[in-house]
């Protein structure tokens, strides 16, 4: 184990997979010499040399489709996106190529290729640079789809990205990256797509989180334990595929459950989540499923506005005792 | 040009050329559906680029894809039956004639996205690259797609990392209805290679030895690792855009003067005036190409629907 | 009344529009001698002349950016995608800047923009021209969503989304185009966004559908009634603004609800509205409600491998005998 | 030019000089958040650009858009405020510095998405044509813009549809920690005129001149009718590319060096040499500057923060 943060964790597995695999290389903007606006390939152009380490021109179609292209050709690409809402100016590279191709060709080509780059509120970057978007790429079928939370959920599941033979989505997210974790030091530590992780077990009502909503749903789980409220907390960690067992198991157990991202509510992830749990488990659901999630405007610039829209703890204790009809 | 690859760019033609014509009869007696945009007028392109390629080099292609499948090696067979979405098809019937592919010989795909398919030819090049080898990705597309984004920022990226890509756009002087002179700002394509800092050309279309020059030189270029190259091929599409496309944006004229260029015709009396080959050897192969014609007809309409139950096979790569 | 069929009653609001205020022009891929792929401008090129009606080079993001353009200075641009599936070259004029000018502004803009084009299966296009994309507009806030189901709806609608001061995301569909039916030749026939159409009232379960599905539902719950079955079939007609209070008062009626439509069913609009009745009806709810919508592959071409993916109506007819425990 | 546009122009420099400086300090008071471009070093060209402007005119701009703005005839005082998202900026703290727009003054926004801003000035002009005006729409953008997609389609639409519009790329050698060497094919970006049949003009960014000279034949086509121009003005950032840049992407001395070539002092060296101004009367724009800035300031931080129970307002028009 070793301590490290969020950011780091991906820059090291980057580099051990690199290492270990010479098909894999990384391309974005700002990679090399800078290392990546928030670091995450930082030395990798030291020690992997312009080849593998490439700087692209602002060009999100064409080097997104280069990825797709040197995928297809045998290569492992990884994809830095600097932020993901800049996904859109590729959008078609993504969702009509990359998560289609296989599928178009029978079956007949693989596409190993990782874009990952950071998403979400925090830095009062507002409507163009703070979006959580990945309810779009749950929504085209084609693509694995994964949201890491901790320092080691971020070295684990990247790692797995990087030897899966599927094109992958991997939000990081921005506020995340300086928070640090312990990490396995196994070089061939992973984790599992489809597994959720019970963060922290619970018999009064399920929480269920992504991303940084993770250790803020923690939080308030440990704030309601004093208060005699015993909240299972899930983290799903990858959205597609999705773990619907575990989560359904939970609700089995609780009869209760919230549903917290930071992506808006109206058609996020949540929406799918809580339609699952009540067409798995509607027998036993006491309440109906909370939703919580961003509200239904673009992410303002001030910071008090940008609060008043995305979910609050405050909100999740509240959920929680609203499920609970306390 | 020696005689044996003539030869190969003349069949490939008559392929092609007799393919789309049994696609477009099926697709009047309806055992064909979907889109289907055919080639037919524009095969010496497709035909004579491929022929200085192996199989270890890579393309990617258009909606107007079965003319570059075709050259790029596929069989008539298991092309035909994915036109017809049957189990055998090269797709196994889930890509159709607009996403056709064959990567076992270098095919990448056809794209439906007009512009799509351009920078999924830069990482073809670029994974060449990488590895060293001498392989080149060649990127088809149309005058319509040279307005795209994608064209643009795949011709920069090429060029600054100096990548074996060959730009062939294929200006057959229509995107749809419209002409080039209302989408495009410029006469001919190929000038704006000097935006990319790359060598351009423009050649007719329908010439197999002006084509062979430039493409010839392009490749060199690229696997001397010099960069890549854009080539505008002028050419003409026959056929409308699409199958009962009206045509209201040209007259009968103008299609038969075209028709009089036809590329086929034209290799065929080069063939013949330069003695190069004899009317036998010709009629040797038509003959073979409307066999093999006939039996990929065959092949299709005997093949299986693929069962509905398998519609879920092939999302994923199961690792 | 006249009777038309939709593409057609679409074709005669623009051409009324444009004969009304001449801030409005109409521009995309092939609209003026071709009068577009599906007719939807014939005739207005002869009517208006080619700067009103103006042919667009191959340039999604080139051309829905100048309506963008345009409508900030005052217009009211109406741009034709010729096929949905393409807004994912032009997805960040769309999703961020269409979207979220108004708001990022802080109100001091006015874009009033259409942007209109067929989307869905029925033509054998495979995966890159068959998608229904809806979903993702409704998620990013700023966009008004429609989706006109009959010829009056297209009409009304229209000309409702033509006289908006909004960014405004129009979805058609080609199976529908060659559908007819009445259409009110009043020349301000409008119908408000945000109001469901209760298209057959009913009493023991709703069925939520829209665009084409409403018809197919419809057709279900004719066959239903024989049966002694009596289903009431809505039509929220636009997604955003979304009529909750229609379908909620339908399901606190009937206890049972089902929502179908063609977009993929994980993260479709079904999510968000079978979401809405849990959170605002629950306690009348005798079973979960189902959603149906397209299984999570792309869309394949063979028709037989096409009907296994999108729902069929007897999909729908299992579905609501299944929440009515039949 | 006459006197008054030269001192117009002189003014709106230091405007953009002084506003930005007291930017960055509010910045590092942790009075502003978020990310904040400055564009000092590169003022000519927003102030000579706007010079030849009208208030319908229109522009868009850039993540880097201050300098825009405030030529554009933005106040300083809801601009800064603005910046500090506060109730009573140009957004009313919902844009921020990447968002700030001033419609009324036909300042159709910054944009925070590289080359997100180019199509929309097409739009602005196309409006204008529609109607009949003699409206143009200036587009800004950056060196690592061009190589964007809409940078592409948008100046070739601007082309076929012969639109009053002027493209201007500020070539400030950097996208980030990237040098133009790296990401553009090209060394004059201006060369990429000629794919899309439009005059092209490289010219020193940092001389007001220069830049009056080819933007005001760039303006007057326009007017015209006769179609669209593509300007490069070479130029530098002086600061990182966002505060806390640690710029380990070019050296101090190139800093320095361009730092000689301040487009503020050069313009007021020229008018003092040429005898046009004297010190007192810059003296006083420089106070007056000073001034404003100064109550910008103070109008800022005076300012009340919005509302949060009106986060959802100005979403839609209500009809
Ligand atoms: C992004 C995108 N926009 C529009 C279309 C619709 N479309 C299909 S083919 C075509 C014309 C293409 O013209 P060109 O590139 O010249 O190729 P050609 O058909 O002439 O071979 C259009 C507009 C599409 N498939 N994809
Ligand atoms: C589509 C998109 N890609 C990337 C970014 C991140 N980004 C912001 S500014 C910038 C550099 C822009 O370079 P240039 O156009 O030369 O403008 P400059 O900053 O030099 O003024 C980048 C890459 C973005 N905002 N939008
Ligand atoms: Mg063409
Ligand atoms: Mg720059």
């Amino acid at each position: 184990m070793s301590r490290k943060s969020y950011a780091i964790a991906i820059r090291d597995v980057l580099a051990e997979e690199m290492r270990r695999d010479d098909r894999v290389f990384v391309m974005g903007e700002d990679i090399a010499e800078q290392g990546g606006i928030y670091g995450c390939t930082r030395g990798l152009l030291e020690e992997f040399g312009p080849d593998r380490v490439r700087n692209t021109p602002i060009s999100e179609a064409a080097f997104v489709g280069a990825g797709v292209g040197a995928a297809l050709a045998g290569m492992r690409p990884v994809v830095e996106l600097m932020y993901m809402d800049f996904a859109f100016v590729a959008a078609d590279q993504i969702l009509n190529q990359a998560a289609k191709i296989r599928y178009m060709y029978g079956g007949k080509a693989t596409l190993p290729l990782v874009i990952r780059g950071q998403q979400g509120v925090g830095r009062g970057n507002a409507a163009t640079h703070s979006q959580s978007i990945e309810a779009i790429f749950m929504h085209i079928p084609g693509l694995k789809v994964v949201m890491p939370s901790t320092p080691a959920d971020a070295a684990g599941l990247l790692r797995t990205a990087l030897r899966d033979n599927n094109p992958i989505m991997f939000f990081e997210h921005k506020i995340l990256y300086n928070t640090k974790g312990e990490v396995p030091d196994d070089p061939d530590f992973m984790i599992p797509f489809g597994k959720a992780n019970i963060v922290k077990e619970g018999k009064d009502a399920t929480v269920i989180a992504t991303s940084q909503y993770v250790g803020r749903a923690e939080k308030v789980a440990k704030q309601l334990e004093k208060e005699g409220i015993s909240v299972e907390v899930i983290d799903p960690r990858t959205l597609v595929p999705f773990d619907t067992e575990t989560v359904v198991n939970s609700v089995k157990k609780t009869g209760r459950a919230v549903v917290v991202h930071e992506a808006h509510k109206c058609g996020g992830v949540g929406a799918e989540i809580a339609s699952i749990i009540m067409e798995e488990a509607f027998n036993y659901l006491d309440a109906p499923v909370i939703r919580l999630g961003a509200k239904s405007c673009p992410l303002p610039f001030n910071l008090g506005l940008e609060n008043a829209v995305v979910p609050q703890e405050d909100d999740i204790e509240k959920a929680v005792k609203s499920v609970l009809y306390k | 040009m020696d005689k044996e690859r003539l030869l190969w760019i003349y069949r490939k033609m008559q392929e092609i050329r007799k393919f789309e014509e049994k696609a477009l009869e099926l697709f009047e007696a309806d055992k064909l559906r979907g889109s289907v945009h055919l080639y037919i007028g524009e095969e010496a392109i497709a035909a004579t680029v491929c022929s200085l390629l192996k199989d270890t080099d890579y393309i990617t292609s258009t909606h107007r894809g079965h003319g570059h499948c075709i050259a790029k090696g596929a069989e008539l067979a298991p092309a035909l039956a994915e036109l017809m979405g049957k189990a055998t098809g090269y797709c196994q019937g889930r890509g159709g004639s607009m996403h056709i592919a064959d990567v076992t010989k270098g095919n990448l795909g056809a794209n439906a996205i007009v512009g799509g398919g351009i920078p999924i030819a830069v990482g073809g090049a670029l994974a060449a690259k990488l590895r060293g080898t001498d392989q080149v990705a060649v990127s088809f597309f149309g005058d319509g797609a040279s307005n795209e984004g994608t064209a643009h920022e795949s011709m920069n990226l090429a060029s600054v990392w100096k990548l074996p890509v060959i730009f062939i756009c294929e200006n057959n002087g229509f995107g749809i209805s419209t002409p080039v002179k209302q989408s495009t700002s410029v006469e001919d394509i190929s000038v704006r290679s000097a935006a990319y800092d790359m060598p351009g050309y423009t050649v007719d279309g329908n010439d197999v030895l002006a084509i062979n020059e430039v493409v010839t030189k392009a490749i060199e270029r690229a696997r001397k690792g010099e960069g890549p190259t854009l080539i505008e091929c002028k050419t003409y599409r026959w056929l409308g855009h699409w199958t009962g496309d009206p045509q209201v944006y040209r007259t009968k004229e103008e299609v038969d003067a075209w028709k009089e260029k036809c590329p086929i015709k034209r290799l065929r009396n080069h063939l013949l005036e330069n003695k190069i080959s004899t009317e036998e050897e010709i009629q040797k192969i038509d003959e073979e190409v409307i066999a093999a014609v006939e039996y990929a007809e065959k092949f299709a309409l005997e093949s299986p629907e693929p069962d509905p139950s398998t519609a879920m096979d092939y999302v994923f790569y199961e690792n």
